[in-house]
């Protein structure tokens, strides 16, 4: 009922051309990881609170889908979201002055680790309730769509959020009214501590989108190439009035869930697997192969990310904190003169 | 966002230009308040014979003319024209992607309604009654309320949810909640309750200028009241109470379903020589304890009548706060008329016993001033 | 995880052998036509008040899914319930006098048209909101399930609950622990006023169950026998350990959603087609047809089905009221001494 | 439903004997009250030392021993141990059939577990925390509490929910819920917060054998709470609230969370010679107004403190039946200490000023008595 009929998926860009894009998706990756590493060493030092649920492991999802992104596109993530934000764009100072709670940061410290925003970069924050960022994703992409905009709203969510009833209800409305919204769905194969096939009937999760007559693929989550060719062709398939399209991208986290969890429900035999296939030591190892890439070259990379993580620390340690009387601020906006 | 700063702003401008003019304005200072009741008398008797659900449809209307940002979206809002009938038309008149039928996924349509308010439209999403809200709570307190503190004063949410609430016509017990005083407690958020017919055709506009999600709440008995409205009559103030009666011997509150029983009692009670004033609320969020205390400082003794259970309902914040800023003053303990603590029955002598009464009213105002 | 594999459906038994069942589906079905006819008549009379759905042109549904049901079987309704209450076997006096509002009702009036309640029916209730009572059906049959009772429980509920996330999770529940529930939809293709194919992207109800992994046909829901076999078949099945089984009934209301509703948004010509399939003139016909019934059969049953209607309302109209000091009985159970 | 009171309805009889004797029942007559917080002390001094969360677990061990009917459904409650390892331990012992790992669908889950209460079980449904109830809220108002009554008696639903509230661990907006209010608003509920190890120990049987739903909200801040437990101490009493200090100058009132920061003020304020009473509500609903009374009636001075947002909290009814049933008793006005009106921030200054603390509590008792 609203308007252009179902079109066949865009041609598919060629992705990640040459060496140089290839280094630019290990370099974002390699800056989330050891992003997320300085973290935890951060909040053992309890400058980082609260919760932290780390990416580690994750990384090509991220940086893959945000190659498909226009600037004008829009994203919805969740509380797992360092990578996303990163991957973005989303400067990393302020993200590190988030997670130190101060004024400087993305949220001006009232979000921390959960709840990075950003309107510069269209990142319509992490939402620390599961399946809680979908009908954002659905009314940001009614509002595109409404407008005309051309604009596709990339929206990241877990397996677990797959069994929440918000899942079925944006699944059906993105489909029915052919909503311009990539669903990212980022099966790292449990939520917390329960394993999907222990948690959902079908664990085929894209043919559980496909059931609402969307296209959807399964990923391998763990490659960012094929990460990035598939976002592409949904991206584009979705910006051209396609209607909603579904990646299941699956992959594995290989930290525990958050710094509470002691992980006890995992095989450590398992996890080994999954690390075997490490998506920044499987680009590098081929790009390596390819002669695309030095050890001095990783040295290198690796240096500078380290340089912009100190930098953002040092940033952090001395920024200010938002001063108390402004506790209430920002409840309500400013009210019209 | 920048849609809403942008190609609209003049419309903004002078809808705010028409708030100030607006005869049925409420301003809160307290000489003035009476003017305000005058105003909205004077209004019903020389305009043009209106329901409350015509005046609702009416400023529905305006505002998807007057802004293109705005649509409508909810369950049956446009070819059944909504199941109070407050929709009916604009589906013809509008078209299916401004008046969009959702389906029954009540968390979806309002956090789709939040997402496209992010994105700079001007959504007004109705839930057909407050007893399907719960479905959407999460949405609500845990987006719309919380994504502009949360983010830093980034993401503002220009939401308007429109929700039929209250018992009164045997629909039993998972229909006749009035759940209003729930989402008054939620810091975010903006809570009106219009009970006459200058407010529902005058609140909507308001709020839809509002750059923070703002609820509206109801009554369903009220959608066939019948008075006249004056046509010109537009947008009114939101953020202050009204005094719909004067008196000197005790303060009635009230807002919404209470109301017009709260302005009966009043009647009875002057018969007796109590002179009874009768504030209406009209916003629950944020209170208005400037009118409230005002009055109870000239009255000394007080009754609050609500429709929501009485443990815990918007009553008792209102007693409380009148403990807090006027103990002084008081003369006597505050008397709440609330609902019975039990599921709203459908048999209609229960349901009647269950409820908020002019009776019952009258019978509180006695013990105050007794 | 929660025990016995999935078994093979078992055998349907054979149904609606003989000339006196069917019969006695024929008197089901009219005596609950009637029934709802004369509640019209007793609403504009306002005897009866509140909500009223009516289920007229969807008996063959209750009455064929009632067959399969043995005693010790559990029921969840919808606030659309005459049908199943009374093809429950829940007696027409203590249903009526509910509608009264009568003590002797059988929720004490406290409940009306939309909350029948019976415990010696295992009739758990009329919900009101739709789908809030699938969750109840999914609880009673894990406790069933728990202590291996070999119980049924079958869920009503209609096409518009589809879309509601309470369906996903409910499903994916009672497939994941292959849970004792007849779900049975009855998919009269309107929800209030918004058609099935303007609210859902998947049209075909019994393919979006089947999306759980759970065995779903859909049904003529006009034909009684059709919908006996479908049922003692999915019964059997889930009895026999076979988990959750879905029927979606294909019918249509004849009447507006509710005594509130104008009916704008359904063409009259959409509304006499159906009508041309009403589950009773069809089994009344194939019947006279093959001789099973004559007219003066039919005119009998009338009859009594007058009788007992007359009955149930005379009792309902001489009937005692609760005392309104019983306000708040029943808020909370009498406690322990 | 018969199974309920037939195959194990002995269990039932001798947990209610034990409840009548256990030391740490909190009567309600007045000057048994005092000899309560004595028993509590006496307990803590002679038993086994351990924390909230094992005493919490010791109840949930107890009760799927002494009760086959007993099972636990939740997020997480298996494989992981629990968000909070409240079940840790308990899959290994119990097997998954009776600790039941669930998918993320709080309102299924939730639901069915009000179907099995309603088929004679009795579950105990875990939420994880307070924040993801709203998603069952539904379930919760229109089926748990209203079956009963709207079925004219006919279905009760012996089901216990547990789940943690509240803030100060940094966990931000959506994470910091204080919502037990919104539960407390509902008829046919019954709401716990047990505070003390005694409290987390004893609540859950009485809960289980109470014939209607029971809600037990558990601050987060609590479970590594530690010290000495009468491991005989079992069963207590719900219903009445809990002197946990005597004191005449002036009545702090609070209960989960706020206890401890009451406790505290009050050492602080006697360090000045102001003799603080403390008590904790133990049960939301109903509210034991007449412990309450009889201590406002002797220190005519009332602090509340409460986690949730000022307006529309809990605290507004306690504050609303003072005013309504010691009127005359109160010589200032009722203090409230409660959050501020804004979704928890992230950082810990803001967090810290937010929430209700020692502090605030001293500076609004000074107030109060001042
Ligand atoms: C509605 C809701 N229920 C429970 C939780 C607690 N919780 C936080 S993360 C999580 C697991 C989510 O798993 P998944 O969606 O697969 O994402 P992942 O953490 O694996 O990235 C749970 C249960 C929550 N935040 N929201
Ligand atoms: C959660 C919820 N939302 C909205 C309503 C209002 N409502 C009552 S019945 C109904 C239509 C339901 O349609 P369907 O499930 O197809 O059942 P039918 O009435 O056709 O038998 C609606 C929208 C409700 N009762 N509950
Ligand atoms: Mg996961
Ligand atoms: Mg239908």
């Amino acid at each position: 009922m609203t308007g252009q009929p179902r079109q066949p998926a865009a041609t598919p860009q060629p992705a990640s051309g040459d060496a140089a894009h290839r280094r630019e998706l290990l370099r974002e990756m390699v800056r989330i990881r050891r992003f997320e590493e300085r973290c935890v060493e951060l909040y053992s030092a309890a400058k980082i609170r609260g919760f932290l649920h780390l990416y580690i492991g994750e990384e090509a999802v991220a940086v893959g889908v945000c190659q498909a992104l226009a600037p004008a596109d829009s994203i919805v993530s969740t509380y797992r979201e360092h990578g996303h934000a990163l991957a973005r764009g989303v400067e990393m100072d302020s993200l590190m002055a988030e997670m130190y709670a101060k004024v400087t940061g993305c949220s001006r410290g009232r979000g921390g680790s959960m709840h990075l925003f950003d309107t510069s970069h269209r990142f319509y924050g992490g939402n620390a309730i599961v399946g809680g960022g979908l009908p954002l994703a659905v009314g940001l992409a009614l509002a595109d769509r409404m407008r005309g905009a051309g604009r596709v709203t990339a929206c990241f969510f877990g397996d677990g959020a797959v069994a929440e009833g918000e899942f079925h209800e944006c699944m059906n409305l993105a489909a029915l009214w052919e909503l311009p919204v990539l669903f990212c769905c980022e099966n790292n194969l449990y939520a917390m501590g329960t394993a999907l096939n222990r948690a959902q009937a079908e664990t085929d999760l894209a043919a559980r989108a496909g059931s609402y007559g969307m296209v959807a693929w399964a990923v391998d989550g763990m490659d960012v190439i094929a990460v990035e060719h598939a976002a592409r062709r949904g991206a584009e398939a979705v910006r051209g009035g396609g209607g909603p399209h579904f990646l299941e991208l699956r992959t594995y986290r290989f930290r525990a869930h958050s710094m509470y969890d002691p992980d006890r429900y995992r095989d450590k035999s398992e996890i080994e697997r999954w690390k075997a296939r490490d998506p920044i030591d499987a680009l590098a190892a081929q790009m390596k192969q390819h002669g695309e890439i030095t050890d001095d070259d990783v040295e290198a990379l690796e240096q500078g990310i380290a340089a912009e993580i100190s930098r953002a620390i040092e940033a952090a340690e001395v920024a200010a904190i938002e001063p108390v009387e402004d506790l209430t601020r920002f409840v309500y906006s400013p009210r019209p003169a | 966002m920048t849609a809403r700063a942008g190609a609209t702003g003049a419309t903004a401008k002078t809808a705010r230009a028409r708030t100030a003019k607006a005869g049925t304005a409420t301003p809160k200072a307290d000489g003035v308040a009476a003017k305000a009741v005058a105003a909205d008398t004077a209004t019903a008797v020389s305009g043009k014979l209106v329901t409350y659900r015509e005046a609702m449809r009416e400023a529905l209307r305006e505002a998807l003319i007057r802004d293109e940002r705005v649509f409508i979206m909810g369950e049956d809002v446009g070819r059944y024209g909504g199941c109070y009938a407050v929709t009916l038309g604009l589906l013809e008149e509008f078209g299916p992607e401004r008046i969009r039928d959702t389906p029954l996924s009540e968390s979806a349509f309002v956090g789709a309604g939040i997402g496209a308010a992010l994105a700079g439209m001007r959504p007004i999403v109705e839930i057909m009654t407050v007893n399907f809200s719960l479905l959407a709570l999460d949405q609500i307190l845990n987006n719309a309320a919380t994504l502009l503190h949360m983010s830093g004063g980034q993401f503002n949410v220009p939401l308007v949810i429109r929700m039929a609430t209250g018992a009164g016509r045997q629909v039993a017990a998972q229909h006749s909640h009035s759940l209003e005083g729930w989402f008054a407690h939620i810091p975010g958020l903006r809570i009106l309750t219009p009970a006459t017919l200058a407010d529902a055709r005058g609140m909507l506009w308001t709020a839809l200028e509002d750059p923070d999600p703002v609820l509206i709440f109801e009554h369903g008995a009220l959608y066939n009241m019948s008075g006249m409205l004056d046509p010109a009559a537009t947008p009114v103030d939101i953020g202050t109470a009204a005094i719909r009666r004067p008196g000197r011997d005790l303060t009635i509150v009230a807002y919404g379903g209470t109301l017009a029983k709260a302005l009966t009692a009043a009647d009875q009670l002057s018969a007796d020589g109590v002179a009874a004033e009768v504030i209406d609320l009209r916003t629950l969020r944020p209170l208005d304890d400037a009118t409230i205390m005002e009055s109870v400082r000239r009255t000394h003794r007080v009754v609050i009548a609500d429709e929501g259970w009485r443990s815990g309902s918007l009553s008792a914040e209102v007693a409380a706060r009148i403990t807090e800023q006027a103990f002084y003053d008081l003369d006597a303990p505050i008397e709440r008329v609330c609902t019975a603590e039990v599921p709203i029955p459908y048999a209609w002598h229960l349901e009647e016993a269950a409820l908020p009464q002019p009776a019952t009213i009258v019978a509180a105002a006695r013990r105050a001033v007794g």
